[in-house]
């Protein structure tokens, strides 16, 4: 039985778009908030917080759309405190992030154990939409354009973020609080204002994305089920420097790494995983060393703002 | 004539003061930056503050602009008291302001820099934006590139945008605090002329210089602060019936009580006691020195220093000065072209090395590059000798012998600090300046370069800065003086060089007509 | 020689339907049945276990049964030092009297019958085996499994796919590779995995085969029949209850360290889990090979080594 | 971005200096300090005790047990301090780069190379030369190890100034893989089934302290860190490397050849790691298995940034840390507490030390006079 069939090329296309979905959503909550100067070391415990209460709300509810609702609530539980603690309060933002992480980690893998450890519950199938026309492609169609609805949310983010970077107030206001927030304050602007929401939102971003991971990626939440997700999405931001398409171009890489795996070891090519698994972060390695682009990452980054601190 | 302290200003005409401070004082940790300070600001006036480095100017301008609070007294705003809680709210009425340090984001372009403070959800429209910027610019005479990069602008450039800025948002009271640091005497000319218009229109304007002439030529109320108190003023009344002579010997003597007089006779009058030097055998030769640079690449430099010469070089600021000066260090490569000192070539050594060949550099980056702020004063001033005995042996720190020396330096240099441990960053930007003098000139130094080395300084630190340059040169050293205030190299050099676009476009001696002459060249008539 | 009390050590909590909980339960069920004390240490982790070794130790628990591949050098080394005895997994040869005994369990030969049951059951001619990772004991029932199905009709396909290096908790790694299997052509998924092998199971129940029909599930060493949905087709049971108790038992008798432990078909240690989604004659074929394997007429023998698996996955196909 | 933590020392010592206080105020400030370094323990504790009493367990219990295997039982401050050897190399290769505003956050690749490599090789060096000189030359190449692993970062960060903090993350998962390839392929035990390194035998490894099961690798830890600190405090390298991380820009200015300096940062705190993995490999496990990643770096780097880059200050976080962890794992298995319950601990506690460092920071500003 030959197995290059369009199932199998789709399994794999489609495959690679749903692991590179949290990718996304990770680095482009990342991005956002490393925009505003607030490095977010805290992203994986923003997701995991997220899977949890975004699976806990599609299995209780029934509904998928407010399991996304919950994931994002979860992700943004977490970026709250790292809002009032690194934001408001001035604290280490390296620090808080890992312990954030630390105490996502923890909590869930003990709510999970004390209501999931002895059930195991799981979802059923997410019901997709299809786009007329486009989901009838070959291959192409059925593995991009028959999706549930967020996975069509995600991917028209990184556009509405490229918008709003670019074209909107707002977007020069995050600039401007990453890279010269005095100034910004002094045109009277709340910088501890926008970073708020930026981190904020980053929550929602990285949470949606972990609910994402649990609703549709896995249909079940389990402990430390986001295996590091988070921390890729980190890399892919800073590698981003600040355009949401080189998020999607990192998480796509990323995902199409995943699915070559398994393609190549279900067509029997023994290669070990490993090998297999150091490709994206090989390719990355490559580029930079071939094209060594300068970090330019915001220069206020990681320094909280305290007005008139001299 | 009487000067209280604080001057009631009896004859006052009818208007109401636009913004009052009643009795403000603000407290920092261990210092008193302004002291129960009671000043009224008129339309239709130009406000002049005056004062020393530290004595409280731009403490009052961030009260006034909502960023710092008041620890006592308060602030009426058309005559009712209110606090100014936020920028915001200062913006909101009508309060704009130019800070003495950038307030522009560097990554954005200055459109977008006029467009921070604009309502998130919207999409600002850059076009109309820009055009209503060009025509500000215009407005006042002078130019902006409104789609331009901040951070590819020099700092001349920036202050101008932030002024075009300030008058965009519409301010019916400005404050300018040391605009015209950065400008060229022309523009900062344009600027006093601008302040004139605006306040004919019905605007306050407060001006914050450390050029006297400034004040007296476009003040009409001037306050001066000393030790963050307000220690005298001069109305209207008295600016005219003085006469600028009279005014301007007038404000030094509150500025600086007594001895502020002598401070200023030096630095008037030294420059013409210095014998001209007829040149020797080169001591610091530049042969057709190129450097690259993306916006300001550096090319046909030609300069021959002797021992004891003070070769000045002018230019409106971002003309390649920085390029060649970092250049001469060797914080950037040469591309093409030599450098010699005592006969040597050096334009392929270290920074280091050239260091141990004598060669200096005093940065006008005092805080950026000079030192490192949270290092203590004695550690800054051995910077460039870390690891030489005898402050280092075998690597190991000699506690004793690094002491000895900053306080030897704190002393020879009169570095005014709390403590040799203080951090550096912690001092005022003259004894900061003095920081760096001491360093660079101890030991076997052979060439100097100073880069803007009076720049932000009140007028003694001035003084103290120029006296070490002559003594400098009398010490047998060449010197390389790159400034944008003509006044500064008519006083100090025997030959002038004229920079423009990353060329020296012409050479005068320091003679009679030396000024007429740079003009001529600055303004491109002689080529 | 006395003993009052044992303790087990697992690397993850022991609700995991598989490694974990079967080793956990199978060590209180045999300290139940011999009247000993056993003391349960979960969620090590895959790091440092030697303080935990040495703390149970000092409390007085005569064995300690390291129930991870990672501990069979920690343990031996604390077994010696603090005079303790010790069981191990994965180190037949580390047997040493009074000291340390082996348990490799391996479940290959009810694996070996999963694949003749995959075979008969199978409408698409094709059967996946997903994993999350490649330890020695999941290796061997691996290679059973595709022996078995091969044996059992030499024309099918199998399909072989590792989620990940150390993906033990992988849920959605579990079930992206599970669908591409499926979508691969397989009906029937052989899945070994701990947090990962829900993913599997979810992939399972949601996914349609590529004829259009349902996707069953083969569970490794747990029974998930509680919180199946009906396509939990079986599961190579795996009982450490008689091993853990003949250990016990040794000690008593002063045996221990003479005879290394494993699981086996004959005395029902390792069993295949019958589900309604078997039917009968099936069922029959299968049970009748397993006699012939119990009699000693059909021989499987266990390969460990990853490299094995890869051989056979990749010589199949 | 820039890394701002001040020396608490100097800054004591500057204090001290600067104002002669009278002995009240010296009085309220020892208060202070002792509020400031308990406060957060017993607020931690606190906090996680209503977790505890939320699941029905008697916090007074928990936290007995947790001082008594942490602390006070032989065997378990042994097991404590055995613990902290690799940490303390982690915690000393992480001020170094960060004193010099370096951020190698690849330390988990650096440690996993550096003990694959020397497992590998201690076990076959022991047929050639004596137990204490394969030691030796397998804690050098361990070092050796982790440094060259931080080569491409350095060599970016310093020549085109790529941000490492991209280049460490990636060089780690690539370099955590390869080290799994490694173990798996090439260093395989033939002897054995699991995928897995020889074995050193216990009698070769580093020798314990004494009389205990206290590994030697804690006085290599101790020193290493102490060093560090010491070189960084009073040493003429240790303030270029200060001045480097502190303003980039005055380094160049001085003369310091900052990407030489940058090159030997990333090779000194990338070599600590790797030779923590060959701490971790020759005084604890004997050999490293496929797939194993204990991930210290993560966990140290907070500490480390607590301690704002002392070295005494990281010792006693790190101590801290591993009474933590080798107490609760006993305290939460006696009392049937999920083991998950460390992970909320650990949390609360950073996120309460870093809201007294915070404090103590204003601290020290509103005195500065
Ligand atoms: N953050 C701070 N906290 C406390 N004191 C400070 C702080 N920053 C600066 N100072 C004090 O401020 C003074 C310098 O203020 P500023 O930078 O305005 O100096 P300056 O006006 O440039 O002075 P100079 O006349 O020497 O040029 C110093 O006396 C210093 O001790
Ligand atoms: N944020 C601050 N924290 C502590 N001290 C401050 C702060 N801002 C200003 N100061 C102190 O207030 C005093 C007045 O400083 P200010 O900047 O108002 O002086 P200035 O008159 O504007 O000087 P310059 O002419 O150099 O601009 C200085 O001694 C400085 O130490
Ligand atoms: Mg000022
Ligand atoms: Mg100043």
């Amino acid at each position: 039985m030959t197995l290059l069939t369009a199932a199998f090329l789709t399994a794999l296309l489609a495959g690679a778009i749903t692991a590179g979905i949290p990718l996304l959503l990770a680095g482009l909550g990342e991005q956002l908030s490393e925009k505003t100067g607030v490095l977010n070391i805290g992203i994986e415990g923003m997701m995991l917080a997220g899977a949890y209460l975004g699976f806990l709300v599609a299995w209780k509810t029934d509904s998928v759309f407010l399991g996304f609702v919950g994931g994002a609530g979860g992700g943004m539980l977490v970026a709250a405190i790292m809002a009032l603690l690194c934001v408001r309060f001035g604290l280490n933002q390296i620090v808080i992030g890992i312990a954030l992480t630390l105490g996502a980690e923890g909590a869930t893998a003990m709510l999970h154990y004390f209501q999931f450890a002895q059930t195991y519950p799981r979802l059923g199938a997410i019901s997709s939409l299809p786009i007329p026309l486009l989901a009838d492609i070959p291959v192409l169609g059925p593995a991009l354009f028959n999706r549930p609805p967020i996975v069509y949310i995600a991917l028209l983010l990184v556009a509405v973020f490229a918008y709003v970077y670019r074209k909107t107030y707002w977007g020069i206001a995050l600039q401007a609080a990453g890279d010269k927030p005095a100034a910004l304050d002094s045109s009277g602007v709340s910088v501890l204002g926008i970073r708020s929401v930026a981190v904020l939102l980053t929550g929602a971003l990285v949470g949606l994305g972990g609910g994402f991971m649990a609703i549709v990626g896995a249909g079940i939440f389990v402990p430390f089920m986001t295996n590091g997700n988070g921390f890729i999405g980190i890399v892919l931001a800073m590698l981003a420097r600040g355009r949401p398409l080189w998020v999607l171009g990192g998480a796509a890489l990323f995902g199409a790494c995943l699915s070559l795996t398994t393609a190549l070891q279900v067509a029997g090519v023994d290669i070990p995983t490993d090998v297999i698994q150091m490709l994206p972060f090989a390719a990355v390695m490559g580029v930079l060393v071939m094209l060594g682009r300068k970090a330019n990452l915001p220069s206020a980054l990681g320094a909280a703002y305290v007005r008139g601190a001299r | 004539m009487t000067l209280s302290s604080q001057p009631a200003d009896d004859a006052e005409p009818l208007a109401k003061p636009i913004v009052s401070l009643k009795s403000v004082t603000k407290r920092f940790p261990g210092i008193v930056a302004n002291d129960s300070i009671s000043i009224d600001f008129f339309p239709g006036e130009v406000h002049v503050l005056l004062g020393e480095n530290g004595a409280g100017k731009s403490t009052l301008v961030s009260m006034l602009s909502g960023l710092q609070q008041p620890s006592e007294g308060s602030i009426a705003v058309d005559g009712t008291e209110m606090p100014i809680a936020s920028p915001q709210k200062a913006l909101s009425l009508g309060i704009g302001t130019v800070f003495q340090h950038s307030m522009l984001v560097p990554s954005l372009t200055l459109i977008d820099n006029v467009n921070l403070g604009g309502s998130w959800w919207k999409t600002p429209d850059r076009e109309a934006i820009a055009k209503r910027m060009e025509e500000t610019a215009l407005s006042i005479g002078v130019e902006v590139n409104p789609a331009a990069i901040t951070s590819s602008l020099s700092l001349g450039e920036q202050q101008q945008a932030e002024i075009v800025r300030a008058l965009m948002r519409g301010s019916r009271f400005l404050i300018l605090d040391e605009a015209t640091a950065m400008l060229t005497p022309k523009d900062a000319e344009k600027l006093g002329q601008l302040m004139r218009r605006l306040v004919a229109q019905g605007l306050a304007v407060i001006f914050i210089t450390h050029k006297l002439n400034e004040a007296v030529a476009y003040g009409d109320r001037i306050s001066v602060l000393r030790l963050g108190r307000k220690v005298g003023a001069l109305g209207p009344d008295e600016l005219k019936s003085l006469g600028p002579e009279a005014a301007t010997k007038e404000i030094i003597r509150l500025m600086f009580g007594s001895n502020g007089n002598q401070a200023a006779e030096t630095t008037r009058a030294a420059g013409s006691a210095r014998p001209l030097v007829t040149a020797t055998d080169p001591l610091l030769e530049i042969l057709a020195l190129e450097v690259d640079d993306d916006s300001v690449p550096v090319t046909g430099i030609e300069l021959k220093i002797g021992a004891g010469e003070i070769v000045g070089i002018a230019g409106i600021d971002g003309n390649g000065q920085k390029q060649l000066s970092e250049a001469l260090a060797g914080q950037r490569p040469v591309k093409n072209g030599r450098i010699y000192l005592d006969g040597q070539p050096i334009e392929d050594l270290p920074i280091g090395a050239r260091r141990h060949r004598g060669l200096r550099y005093v940065t006008d980056d005092r805080l950026g590059e000079g030192t490192v702020g949270a290092f203590p004063v004695s550690i800054n001033l051995l910077l460039k000798q870390i690891g030489e005995a005898p402050f280092w042996r075998s690597g190991i720190e000699q506690g004793g012998a690094i002491a000895e020396n900053a306080r030897k330096q704190v002393k020879d240099y009169d570095i005014r600090t709390p403590d040799i441990e203080t951090p550096a960053g912690k001092l005022s930007g003259g004894n900061i300046q003095k920081l760096l003098l001491a360093r660079e000139l101890t030991g076997s130094a052979r060439a100097v370069i100073f880069a803007k080395p009076t720049y932000g300084l009140d007028l003694n630190n001035i003084a103290a800065s120029r006296r070490r340059i002559r003594e400098a040169a009398d010490g047998g050293k060449a010197v390389i003086v790159l400034s944008t205030e003509l006044d500064e190299l008519i006083e100090l050099s025997d030959r002038i060089a004229v920079m423009s676009q990353g060329r020296i476009v012409g050479i005068v001696e320091n003679d009679g007509d030396a000024r007429q002459k740079i003009g001529e060249f600055m303004s491109g008539v002689a080529a | 020689a006395d003993i009052n009390s044992i303790a087990i050590l697992t690397p993850e909590q022991g609700t995991d339907f598989g490694w974990n909980q079967q080793g956990v339960e199978g060590a209180k069920a045999a300290g139940k049945a011999t009247g000993v004390k056993v003391v349960t240490a979960e969620n090590l982790g895959y790091g440092d276990v030697r303080p935990t070794l040495r703390e149970l130790a000092e409390d007085g628990n005569t064995l300690l049964i390291a129930h991870a591949s990672g501990y069979n050098t920690a343990a031996p080394e604390i077994g010696a030092e603090a005079k303790v005895k010790v069981a191990i997994v994965d180190s037949p040869a580390a047997m040493k009297k009074d000291a340390i005994v082996d348990y490799t369990a391996s479940g290959h030969a009810g694996a070996y019958l999963a694949g003749h049951l995959a075979a008969k059951m199978s409408r698409t001619g094709t059967v996946g085996i997903v994993v999350s990772g490649e330890p020695p004991s999941w290796n061997a029932q691996s290679v059973a499994f595709a022996q078995g199905v091969k044996a059992e009709k030499p024309s099918m396909t199998i399909r072989y796919a590792v989620i990940g290096p150390a993906a033990y908790s992988d849920a959605a790694g579990g079930k992206r590779v599970t669908e591409s299997l499926i979508a691969a052509g397989a009906d029937i998924i052989f899945g070994q995995g701990n947090g990962s092998s829900f993913g599997m199971l979810q992939a399972v129940e949601t996914t349609k085969a590529t004829d259009g029909g349902k996707v069953f599930f083969i569970d490794v060493i747990g029974d998930k029949t509680s919180i199946d949905k009906g396509f939990l087709l079986s599961s190579v049971l795996w009982n450490l209850t008689p091993v853990y108790t003949a250990m016990i038992e040794d000690i008593k008798a002063d045996k221990f360290g003479t005879r290394n432990y494993g699981i086996s078909l004959a005395d029902g240690s390792v069993s295949l889990l019958k589900t309604k989604q078997i039917p009968d004659d099936v069922w029959k074929s299968v049970m009748d090979i397993r006699d012939k394997m119990v009699k000693g007429d059909l021989k499987v023998e266990p390969k460990f080594d990853a490299a094995s698996v890869h051989a056979l996955v990749s010589q199949l196909n | 971005m820039s890394v701002e933590v001040q020396d608490p020392s100097a800054d004591g010592q500057a204090a001290a200096k600067n104002n002669g206080l009278a002995s009240r105020r010296l009085l309220t400030d020892r208060l202070q300090l002792i509020g400031l370094s308990i406060g957060p323990l017993v607020a931690a504790i606190l906090v996680a005790s209503l977790i505890l009493i939320a699941m029905g367990v008697n916090p007074v219990d928990y936290y007995t047990y947790i001082v008594n295997r942490g602390l006070l039982s032989p065997s378990g401050i042994e097991a404590t301090l055995t613990r902290m050897g690799p940490l303390l190399l982690i915690a000393a290769g992480l001020i170094v780069a960060f004193r010099a505003g370096i951020w190698n956050l690849g330390g988990d690749a650096q440690f996993l190379l550096g003990a694959s490599v020397v497992a590998a090789l201690a076990p076959v060096l022991t047929g050639y030369m004596p137990v204490w000189l394969v030691l030796i030359v397998t804690l050098v190449i361990g070092a050796i190890i982790g440094a060259l692993w931080s080569l491409v970062p350095a060599l970016l960060r310093a020549r085109q100034g790529v941000n490492e903090i991209i280049t460490t993350m990636m060089m780690s998962f690539l370099g955590i893989s390869f080290s799994n390839v490694l173990v798996k392929i090439f260093f395989l035990d033939p002897a054995t089934n699991v995928p897995q390194t020889r074995t050193l035998p216990v009698e070769d490894r580093l020798p314990r302290l004494f009389d205990t099961t206290i590994s030697s690798g804690v006085l290599i830890g101790l020193v290493a860190i102490l060093i560090v600190h010491y070189v960084m405090a009073k040493t003429a390298f240790g303030l270029k490397l200060k001045i480097v991380g502190a303003n980039a820009k005055a380094a160049v200015h001085a003369g310091l050849s900052v990407s030489a300096l940058t090159i030997g940062v990333f090779a000194i705190s990338a070599g600590f790691s790797g030779l923590s993995g060959a701490v971790a490999v020759l005084g604890q496990y004997g050999n490293v298995r496929a797939d194993w990643n204990p991930a210290y770096t993560l966990t140290i780097v907070p500490l480390v940034f607590l301690a704002r880059f002392n070295g005494f200050a990281t010792i006693a976080y790190v101590f801290l840390f591993s009474v933590l962890s080798i107490g609760s794992e006993s305290a939460a298995r006696r009392l049937g507490v999920p083991n998950y319950f460390t992970l909320v601990t650990m949390a609360i506690l950073l996120i309460l030390l870093g809201i007294t460092e915070m404090l103590d920071q204003k601290r020290r500003e509103s005195r500065r006079t």
